[in-house]
């Protein structure tokens, strides 16, 4: 059901641990089932993400797409992080099963949520708000009903 | 690498036995057992005679054995089949079941509220039992079925059917037990449960899947679900899957014979699990009935741990069990048995089903233990739950 | 003893392909494909295979192929599934089938009269064909389902379906075809025919009893006959009966393959049998539509005779057959297919199905004709109806 590239993220997730001097944090949780997910951000002055680190308690579609999300962000902009959205992780996969495309949430939610944290700690003018986390919920009903 | 099988709970594999009766009848039975000439009678003997092992080694008698095309089936003819039938009957809408169902039941009976049931679901101990207390309770003046049943399929808990089955004694509700897990792991005998009604399936028991058997007693009727010819009393109307029904029949035999012995072979060898592994991984808890459990059975919560990811490591060690969560089959939500036992949803999830089976030894519980604890600590150091319980 | 199966319309024996294919299932994949591990995800690869194969070989998509038990519940749950959603739905309570279909559609048909619906059994004509201007005339705005089979289980004859089908584009009825005795013996496409719902079963192409599949077009919505596990879309479900569907698939498959050479060897061998009995046995009659019908099939009656003793007499030389009349399935009525066809009750008694198969030569055919003739000049003998008959 997993393609090899979640399994190979799920097996071996990079940039595992924390960051203990970084300069953002996010920690999201998945309402439906109850997974969490925190991200550490190290950001360069001029906006650049220079390292990252996660923790997630999840299923392996949240394990292998926190693991993803990483590696997509690093060495990425502020801007260009924003940009980044669950959808374009589950591709960088090759893809998650219908009923997982939820899970993705949570690293794309978690980034936001480190984002934020970053604005509000340093006042930079960053395009986003609270409103950006409210989360895509309804996608959590995006169940295995295959006919699209 | 090595492969250890601890999913019997979901499917079990074929036993050769069985597999070779099944050739015999796909190799020698040509017949339709509704035709009159010799194929037919030929086909229509050899499935009497499954019907009257199978009649036989649950108490039964051979006319009150139906064939199915699944556990799933017979519970729903079970549940749909009399619940239509005595409501068209002016004999009420009330039903009562437990909270820890398979979906085949409980999917069944939610049917039903939308078809104007009335249905009281019947809460359970953090054991996971049913109380007889709470049956009595429950009971009405229109309560037309009981549903409960044998034993729960993901924590094992057994339910008290006898006692049940003697409360109802006098009531005209109709009582049905789903025995798909118990059959040829606990005794099951008709009689002594005081059931009418009684669900099984082929596939948990080394026999084939999609072969289901429905014991309805002498004298009860319902509503069928499918109409066509004559077969099966017109309950299940269809070509007979003979073949299947010998399997299930012969796996049946075989699982009587064993009953006794590999029972306590599983139940030592489940024993020394759960043992093990609450011992050398912390934070981890048994779910279920500590002794009224079934045989082959352990469910064990792994706190700060999501199910799936404990399930997809352990695959790749060789090890194939399964989680409370149904976070694959389609639904989200965690386990409706765990919930309902008063789990939290986070210990729910990260809850496992190991069920041994015949080819379960003692080297695979060293294995199990071993790797789980591996895993376990892993996926502990990945969590951010468990970092901050840890700093607390 | 010779001993010559004719009577491959009622089942045929299985093929050692196809049970070799499951033999390999049974012995293989021990997983349950709904399971997440190694075990389950290999089960799963295998269950997607046989759907896409079985998909490309009536031109449908994967997605569009329901594993169900039987053809009878294929049928139960197209005609059920259909008619109880649209009527919800408030679309309308009219239906439009055959008089000459299976139980399996006219039992459940009837069914749905009783729940309120409306049924229009359209007339066949002596060959036993439907008219496509039949279909056009009952067709109405509240009609919510045609339900025709391709062809005829007992005379063998094809109906219309493709025309059928082009007639209803632009009308919102479902359209379903029982096509159980069509695949494997005609070329049948999905789209050709322009249906949305068709019915197959395993058991006719040598292949399993008990394994079924029902072809839901894109977009359809069906209600299913049962609530469990979210298996086969939820419409069907049921741990799915893994062997059973890899053997159908095989079936199909082998029978795609031989299509051509062997339907057109079996009509030739049809055709004789019909020919030399016919011209060898007096009062005498073929049913059934002469050209547009199962190249396998042979419906003949034979005045003054009933057709039970004549299937007895015929078993007891080795040759299996069966009746139009259905006396030993529960019912003494003769054949709802005959009657429809306008024969006389009498006629309708006497009449004899004989379908052949992979295994019938000319040998076969020469022994048959030459025991019914003994056999009907016999039965005629000891008849008072030939008797009197004689006498005038
Ligand atoms: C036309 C037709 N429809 C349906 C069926 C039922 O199929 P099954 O025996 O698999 O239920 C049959 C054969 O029995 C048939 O000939
Ligand atoms: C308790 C229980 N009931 C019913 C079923 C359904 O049986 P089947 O898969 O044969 O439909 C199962 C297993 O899947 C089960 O464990
Ligand atoms: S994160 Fe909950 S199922 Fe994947
Ligand atoms: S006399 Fe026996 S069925 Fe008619």
């Amino acid at each position: 059901m997993y393609t090899e590239k979640v399994m190979d993220h799920f097996t071996n997730p990079r940039n595992v641990g924390e960051l203990p001097d970084a300069d953002a944090v996010g920690e999201v949780g998945n309402m439906k089932c109850g997974d969490i997910m925190k991200l550490y951000l190290k950001i360069s002055d001029d906006g650049v993400i220079e390292d990252v680190k996660f923790k997630t308690f999840g299923c392996g579609a949240a394990i292998a797409t926190s693991s993803m999300s990483t590696e997509l962000i690093k060495g990425k902009t502020v801007e260009e992080c924003l940009k980044l959205t669950n959808k374009a992780i589950a591709e960088a996969l090759d893809g998650l099963p219908p009923v997982k495309m939820h899970c993705s949430v949570l690293a794309e939610e978690a980034l936001k949520a480190a984002l934020l944290d970053y604005k509000n700690k340093t006042g930079k003018d960053i395009d986003i708000s609270e409103e950006d986390l409210k989360g895509d919920d309804h996608d959590h009903h995006e169940d295995c009903d295959h006919e699209d | 690498m090595k492969k250890v099988y601890l999913d019997h709970g979901a499917t079990t594999p074929m036993r050769a036995e069985v597999i070779d009766e099944m050739v015999k009848i796909y190799r020698e039975e040509a017949g339709n057992p509704s035709s009159v000439h010799q194929f037919g009678r030929s086909a229509r003997k050899v499935l009497e005679e499954a019907r009257m092992k199978v009649a036989e080694i649950i108490g039964a008698e051979p006319k009150e054995i139906i064939f199915t095309g699944s556990g799933t089936e017979s519970d729903n003819i079970a549940i749909l089949g009399t619940a239509r039938l005595k409501a068209k009957q002016g004999k009420g809408k009330h039903i009562i079941t437990s909270s820890v169902e398979h979906h085949a039941v409980s999917d069944t009976c939610k049917m039903l509220m939308k078809e104007g049931f009335d249905v009281t679901f019947l809460p359970v101990d953090a054991d996971g039992l049913v109380s007889v207390e709470s049956v009595k309770q429950a009971l009405r003046e229109d309560t037309i079925l009981v549903t409960i049943m044998h034993a729960n399929n993901e924590v094992g808990t057994v339910q008290p059917i006898a006692e049940i089955g003697s409360l109802l004694k006098g009531h005209p509700a109709v009582f049905h037990t789903d025995a798909v897990q118990t059959v040829g792991k606990l005794p099951v005998n008709v009689n002594e449960l005081g059931v009418d009604l009684l669900s099984i399936s082929a596939h948990k028991i080394y026999g084939p899947k999609g072969v289901g058997v429905l014991y309805i007693k002498k004298g009860q009727r319902v509503e069928s679900l499918m109409y066509g010819g004559g077969q099966e009393r017109k309950i299940r109307p269809s070509t007979e899957n003979l073949a299947g029904i010998i399997g299930m029949a012969k796996a049946m035999e075989l699982a009587k014979n064993e009953l006794e012995a590999e029972s306590t072979r599983l139940q030592v060898l489940r024993d020394r699990l759960i043992k093990e592994l609450l011992e050398t991984i912390p934070e981890t808890k048994l779910n279920g009935h500590p002794t009224k459990r079934l045989p082959h059975n352990a469910n064990i919560s792994f706190e700060y741990i999501e199910g799936e990811s404990l399930i997809l490591s352990l695959d790749m060690k060789g090890i194939a069990v399964s989680s409370g969560s149904a976070c694959t089959s389609g639904s989200l939500d965690p386990s409706h048995v765990l919930m309902a036992m008063g789990l939290t949803h986070q210990t729910a999830h990260g809850s496992l089903r190991m069920t041994l089976g015949k080819s379960t030894t003692d080297e695979d519980i060293d294995y199990v233990v071993a790797e789980l604890k591996t895993v376990v600590q892993r996926l502990r150091e990945m969590s951010p739950v468990w970092d901050q319980r840890a700093k607390v």
